[in-house]
């Protein structure tokens, strides 16, 4: 596959960290978020540009320095990675927008260190997926965790400081205490880091010893909250809604799953794992995150905490059709990254919409809100139906290859574990929409019957992603043709 | 000239630290000027050593132009002019920040102190760069003799006890190194290491020459604070001014460590050190445990600069146990990770420094709120943090890599578990700091200097060498690759 | 403590004792220290440097880097005690003046001086005990001899036993016989705080700078070979005369450190009175 | 050399170490420490290294002696041990 | 009692030598008082000195100064005759830096009894604990 020099990648990576500087000197609230915008627009144009190239099948590369002898940092743009920076890159424009709202909305102190410290987020984000090895994943991996700590502690309270500690420790503590031995391991066994579709361990080591680094990666990557180190995500809620949506749909935890997708298809190889049936531990592993998630799910009254542990569970979807090692499981597993992130940021919108409008937190207090929101309301339902994984939303593409996927793999377990968790995703989100709407207490309805909506900011982005992941459902081909790039 | 650059680089400071003494008896304001040109000039002439040593390889020079083992001689090669170059920079760089302080602080005898700086820095240069064993040890007794005063100037009232143990301490290792060369000069009659190195392998089984290294070793690790021998190091260092600690801290303890490794490599030959004597398993035993304990006890602390002490304690056992390790990776781990400890103590230092400057105090909690006030002093202390943490990009990272990977080649996976479980003590350390300075809200810090609101920061003298020291920190790791690849490799050849 | 003490001396002293048993036999001139690099300096110290005392020219030629840095060393101990102890504020404290005519002591409280303008009035320690006439005689008559003794020693280091450092360390004990026969006053009257700092600096600055103006003249540092250049003498020659400057360089450092290191260490660095 | 004259400085080098660390008297240690120095320098002289015993001369037995004493002088004689 | 007569008697000097630094090693370790610390610190360097000189020393040879005519030597000169000069040099250095350390030392002592009106350690660090 032929693989060409461009500098493409490393402007991606730029854009944003070179508009630091201009949101921390910019004289006015106006001009910094125009900045802000700027740079989420350039960065989707650039990684736009790249896509035909991508497509025909090319890698763009470009070296920065060569760190360690066989580990440079390096960029390199394929499909996979493609297919998350655009997944990102497109979503980060609209969470722009919808912080600039919400942010305004609640007039939030320090709005300053809030967006720079987005835009390194969304740096690092693109950074990940266009990483051309290990090295250079990690690099990304931690400045992200570093860059979103003042996101996740914004407030600077007492339970900011407690869910800060539990992010960074279970987030620095992973990374640095798992992945960093195993990295270092991988490369005393191979020489190199780099990602290559045929892995690069093979005849490397024994079977166990493939198996405890294969799970110092799995548990390391701890953004993709695979039981037991979830309890990060659940605690971060404290954060601002924009920051959650970015943590749970768009940067933080897709990032933690691409990594894991990354590790496991590129270096160990679908041939390696096959071969000591690696595939099957990560798959039971992910399929009890699913269902343990979902379950605890449903006990939640807090709305952002029931989104939080359904976030926990679609992730392992994602691990879990990778781990199935068949084409199409793998396909649905990773277009599940863009489905997912539509629908989940859609919900996220709308929980932060609610809570700017009337202040409201928890699931019982919401009944009948959709009356005097019936737009964000709406969308809530479409968000829903998306992860829920039913038409006309794109979950249902993604969850459909899943499912060919594990009838592929001949592995019924896993089809059961599909069906059941959507049954009871159905069971925590259908009820909140169907309260919202029709069992609105009546008490005093003359004044609580008119409308009170989000502000335009808040709504414009939420409705253009409730679209987004509808359309997705009617043109998923572009992530398809992607993720069938993906492999090759 | 070039040719003489070896003894420029030791003479220039020198000279320049008897004018400077001369003229703060004669015209006090001309002290700084001078210092600074001194320091530069021996920075710029270590920038040439370097670039001459990566062209044309090692070479010596001959004082008095008398050769070798008659007279004495400087061996430069790839590693020491590294070294070499770090110290010149740390030190400059550390004077233009504190030069200030200085002044405010000994304003009736900086001229004493500018020259002391500088014949502490001269101390360390020659011991980098000699090739003599005893002119090693009287290099050794004037950095040591400088250190002690700079120390002893402190504000506190415990800094001239806690510097006059170091005294005792300081004086037993050098004596027991000095016991060491006396040793090995009885048994082969020469002081030139060079010369040493090629008499000693008949002698090899005998004990005079194994207790010549034993005693020179020791002598080292007590001048290096290697954790048994550390005791003396935490007061030493918490009470000295901070300009001097700023400059002590970060030179003293590493030079000494590659005194260590110089010993161990040019000196003995590694066969010797790590087959012929079975103590390598256990001194990296005993890095371990450095490691760790002194980040426990870095936890345990709650003024930062004495918490900044103990981590140099852990430090120092990664260059030990990576020293000790007995693979070429393992021991440019270990030389990397002299130049990065540096760069980083001084960053912390330097930043802690400037807090202190504005706080007099330095207690965790007096430290809330100060994002607020200080945004770039606390982002340069954020930034050495990190690299000691070692996350990437920063140099601390890049170290720790080789480390643990030599660690790996060694199958010494205990040492790889120290690491990892400093790093992570580490992380506990500083985010603790850094999230009293991000959440707490100065009003009910504990002491009750008060903040007028917006930004207080220090002098930009202050401020602009701290961040060039944070940029280097980051460029130097992401340049590590071409450091190790392109200097420490080709110096270590031959050696493995 | 004790036991701790005797534990380690115990160890350390065994590692010496085994150390021993490799040792060759104490006094045997075929001992390699005996035979590796000394027997040159003997051999060819006299034809290369024109000095007999062999250890003289090894100290300031052969090995003159190492003796450089002990002089910085010295130099160094006398900055390090200035800066330590030297107290520039004058605080308030009780006056003890002598009536020279007729030995009546004054007693002044809070730091009120006598107008220096009545020159019979003497200013005297607060511990003072009156001047023993000996002494004082013999002290006043010694200082000469003994500050030529120590220039003899520093010129003549080149054939008999001494040379700068030791000459340094009597002219040095000179003027601390001045100051403990009289008092410190008068010492400091005679050689003055100033003078010594800048004497002190001087001194190694002669060492390091003679070295450098072998660089200048094209030889390595310290190459006292090239000073033949500009003096009219032959190579070997000029080595004799180069030590002979280096010499006189560490004689005036060793000399104002000592005093410096006395004055503060005696007076608590307020230079007012000593022993 | 006269090996009895040797032995008794010897002998008399040890005493006087001994004696100096032990005597309760700092003035007294001045002055052990003072004798102690002498002994050295006649000891090395014994062994032919007359500038070495120069050195000790003027600087163990005089100068450092001076120093000690108006240390003393300045701070305590007094000692526990 | 030959190997007493070659191992102990021959070395004598060795022996004495590692006597008085224990005893300088044992005093610095076990004083309480820092002078006696200081002075214990002194007898340890001077033993190392000694140490040194002893191996300069040779049976039957003299003080390292050739006696010449003029300029040159009158005879054929044979090392074996002058005592091994380099370790002289070598202690004339290890002095002064004793003695430098020494000065050192006692003004941090006297500063220190300033501060702290005592040289005894332990009532030092009573007074620390106190403060």
């Amino acid at each position: 596959m032929a693989s060409q020099y461009s500098l493409l990648p490393l402007f991606a990576v730029l854009t944003s960290l070179c508009a630091v500087p201009f949101i921390i000197f910019a004289r006015s609230p106006n001009t910094r978020e125009a900045v802000s915008f700027l740079a989420a627009g350039l960065k989707f144009a650039i990684v736009l540009s790249m896509l035909p190239a991508v497509l025909e099948g090319q890698k763009l590369v470009f070296t920065i320095v060569e760190v360690i002898p066989g580990a440079p940092l390096q960029l390199r743009v394929d499909a996979f990675g493609m297919l998350f920076a655009l997944v990102s890159s497109s979503l980060w424009i609209l969470t722009t927008a919808y912080s600039i709202g919400y942010m305004r909305g609640l007039s939030e102190h320090a709005q300053t260190r809030y967006f720079c410290f987005f835009a390194l987020a969304l740096s690092a984000t693109i950074g990940v997926a266009f990483s051309a090895n290990l090295l250079t994943l990690y690099l990304f991996y931690e400045m992200l965790s570093l860059a979103t700590y003042p996101l996740v502690t914004h407030h600077q309270d007492e339970d900011a400081r407690i869910s800060g500690r539990k992010y960074l420790t279970y987030i620095l503590g992973t990374s640095i205490g798992l992945v960093l031995p195993a990295m270092v391991y991988v490369y005393h066994l191979t020489g190199n880091l780099e990602f290559s579709v045929f892995g690069v361990l093979a005849h490397k080591a024994s079977g166990p010893v493939l198996a405890a680094v294969l799970f110092c990666f799995i548990f390391g990557f701890a953004k993709a909250a695979i039981m037991p180190f979830h309890a990060w995500l659940p605690a971060a809620m404290v954060a601002p809604t924009p920051v959650s949506a970015l943590l749970h749909a768009v940067a933080v935890v897709k990032v933690g799953v691409f990594s894991i997708a990354r590790i496991l298809l590129f270096t160990f190889g679908i041939r390696l794992l096959e071969s000591f049936h690696l595939g099957t531990l990560v798959a039971y592993t992910a399929s009890f995150t699913i269902i343990v998630a979902s379950l605890i799910a449903l006990s939640q009254d807090e709305l952002k905490r029931r989104l939080a542990f359904s976030t926990i569970s679609q992730l392992s979807y994602i691990v879990l059709g990778v781990s199935l090692l068949t084409p199409k499981g793998i396909c649905g597993g990773l277009i599940h990254i863009a489905m997912h992130a539509f629908g989940k940021i859609t919900l996220f919108f709308c929980a932060g919409a609610i809570f700017v409008a009337t202040g409201k937190k928890y699931i019982s207090e919401m009944a009948g809100i959709g009356r005097t929101m019936p737009v964000t309301m709406l969308c809530f339902f479409f968000g829903a139906l998306s992860v829920i994984g039913l038409p006309p939303c794109g979950g249902f593409i993604s969850k459909w290859y899943l499912a060919l996927g594990t009838l592929q793999s001949q592995q019924m377990v896993f089809l059961i574990v599909l069906l059941s968790s959507s049954l009871l995703n159905a069971m925590y989100f259908l009820p909140i929409v169907y309260h919202a709407f029709f069992m609105g207490t009546v008490s005093g309805e003359a004044s609580e019957n008119l409308i009170r909506e989000a502000p335009t900011w808040c709504l414009v982005p939420i409705v253009a992603t409730a679209l987004g992941s509808i359309l997705l459902f009617f043109f998923p081909g572009i992530f398809l043709r992607l993720a069938a790039l993906a492999l090759q | 000239m070039s040719e003489n650059y070896p003894a420029l680089l030791v003479i220039v400071p020198l000279l320049s630290a008897f004018a400077i003494y001369a003229c703060s008896w004669l015209h006090k304001k001309s002290c700084l000027p001078l210092a600074i040109t001194g320091l530069s000039i021996s920075f710029l002439i270590s920038i040439g050593l370097l670039i001459k040593v990566l062209h044309r390889g090692p070479f010596s020079y001959h004082l008095g132009g008398w050769t070798p083992p008659w007279g004495i001689a400087y061996e430069l090669d790839q590693i020491n002019a590294l070294v070499l170059l770090a110290v010149t920079t740390v030190a400059l760089v550390n004077l233009i920040a504190t030069g200030k302080e200085i002044e405010r602080l000994f304003a009736d005898r900086k001229g004493a102190f500018y020259a002391l700086y500088l014949l502490f820095v001269v101390g360390l240069l020659g011991i980098v760069v000699t090739g003599d064993l005893f002119n090693l040890y009287v290099l050794l007794e004037i950095a040591s003799i400088t250190g002690y005063s700079l120390i002893a100037m402190g504000e506190s009232a415990r800094a001239p006890i806690s510097s006059l143990n170091y005294v005792f301490m300081g004086t037993i290792g050098a004596c027991f190194y000095l016991l060491g060369v006396g040793y090995m000069y009885i048994m082969t009659g020469s002081l030139n290491m060079a010369d040493v190195r090629g008499l000693l392998p008949p002698l090899y089984h005998s004990s005079a020459i194994l207790a010549a290294f034993i005693f020179c070793l020791v002598g080292v690790m007590i001048k290096m604070g290697f954790f048994p021998l550390h005791f003396w190091l935490p007061n030493a260092y918490t009470y000295a001014p901070s300009p001097a600690a700023s400059l002590i801290a970060p030179l003293m303890t590493k030079v000494m460590a590659y005194v260590m490794i110089r010993l161990m490599v040019s000196v003995f030959s590694p066969s010797f050190v790590f087959s012929s004597i079975s103590a390598s398993r256990g001194i990296v035993w005993l890095a371990c445990l450095a490691i760790i304990i002194g980040a426990v006890m870095a936890l345990s602390q709650r003024d930062i600069r004495r918490m900044l002490t103990y981590i140099i304690v852990s430090e120092i056992g990664y260059i030990v146990g990576g020293a000790w390790l007995g693979n070429a990776t393992a021991m440019s781990g270990a030389i990397l990770h002299i130049l990065n400890d540096a760069l980083m103590t001084l960053c912390v230092f330097l930043a802690v420094g400037a807090v202190s400057r504005k706080l007099g105090r330095l207690y965790i909690e007096d430290l809330a709120g100060l994002f607020k006030k200080m945004p770039f002093t606390m982002a340069g202390f954020v930034a050495g943090g990190i690299s000691i943490i070692g996350v990437p990009p920063t140099c601390g990272f890049f170290s720790k890599w080789y480390l643990i990977l030599g660690a790996i080649e060694a199958n010494n996976y205990g040492f790889v578990a120290a690491l990892i479980i400093s790093s992570l003590i580490n992380v506990a350390l500083f985010f603790r700091i850094i999230e009293t300075a991000f959440m707490g809200n100065p009003h009910t810090a504990a002491i009750g200097h008060e903040w007028t609101s917006g930004i207080q920061e220090v002098s930009l003298t202050t401020l602009v060498p701290l961040l060039v020291v944070t940029t280097g920190l980051v460029i130097l790791g992401i340049f590590s690759g071409v450091v190790v690849t392109q200097v420490i490799r080709p110096g270590l050849t031959g050696v493995f | 403590m004790k036991k701790l003490a005797l534990i380690i001396v115990i160890l350390s002293g065994a590692l010496l004792l085994y150390a021993t048993k490799d040792f060759p036999p104490w006094g045997d001139p075929t001992s390699p220290a005996s035979v590796h690099v000394s027997p040159r300096y003997l051999e060819k110290s006299l034809e290369e440097t024109h000095v007999p005392n062999v250890v003289t020219s090894i100290l300031a030629d052969y090995r003159g880097y190492d003796t450089m840095f002990e002089t910085t060393v010295i130099f160094c101990a006398g900055v390090a005690c200035f800066m330590l102890l030297r107290k520039f504020e004058v605080e308030q404290r009780d006056l003890y003046y002598r009536h020279i005519p007729t030995g009546i002591t004054i007693h002044i409280k809070g730091g009120k001086e006598i107008p220096s303008t009545s020159g019979e009035f003497e200013k005297i320690d607060t511990i003072w005990t009156p001047y023993d006439f000996i002494i004082n005689t013999v002290s006043r008559f010694l200082v000469p001899f003994i500050q030529l003794f120590a220039l003899y020693v520093i010129a003549h280091g080149h054939h008999s036993p001494g040379g700068g450092f030791q000459g340094g360390v009597i002219l040095g004990a000179s003027i601390i016989v001045l100051a403990i026969g009289f008092n410190l006053r008068t010492a400091v009257k005679r050689f003055g705080e100033k003078i010594d700092g800048i004497m002190s600096a001087l001194g190694v600055f002669i060492y390091s700078g003679v070295g450098a103006l072998c660089v200048l003249l094209g030889g390595q540092f310290l190459n006292y070979g090239v000073i033949a250049k500009v003096l009219p003498v032959g190579k070997a020659m000029a080595r004799s005369h180069g030590i002979l400057g280096v010499e006189i360089g560490v004689g005036i450092s060793v000399m104002a450190v000592m005093v410096c290191i006395y004055n503060n260490v005696a007076s608590e660095g307020k230079y007012d009175e000593g022993l | 050399m006269i090996w009895q004259l040797d032995l008794a400085i010897l002998t008399l080098v040890i005493v006087c170490a001994i004696a100096a660390i032990s005597v309760k008297d700092l003035l007294g240690t001045a002055i052990l420490f003072g004798a102690y120095s002498f002994m050295m320098c006649l000891l090395w002289s014994i062994m032919a290294a007359v500038d070495v015993a120069f050195t000790e001369a003027s600087v163990g037995a005089g100068v450092s002696t001076v120093f000690f004493v108006a240390a003393v002088f300045r701070t305590t004689r007094r000692t526990k041990d | 009692m030959e190997f007493f007569l070659t191992h102990l008697v021959a070395k004598y000097n060795f022996w004495l030598y590692i006597i008085l630094m224990m005893i300088g090693l044992y005093a610095m370790i076990a004083k309480n008082n820092l002078i006696k610390k200081l002075v214990g610190m002194n007898i340890f360097q001077t033993a190392i000195i000694l140490f040194y000189v002893s191996i300069g020393s040779k049976k039957g040879a003299t003080i390292p100064i050739i006696e010449h005519s003029g300029k040159t030597v009158g005879h054929a000169l044979d090392p074996a005759h002058y005592v091994n000069p380099l370790p002289h040099v070598l202690m004339l250095t290890a002095i002064v830096v004793s003695v430098s350390t020494f000065g050192v030392a006692l003004a941090l002592a006297v500063k220190i009894y300033q501060r702290y009106k005592t040289l005894e350690e332990d009532e030092i660090l009573t007074r620390i604990r106190e403060s």
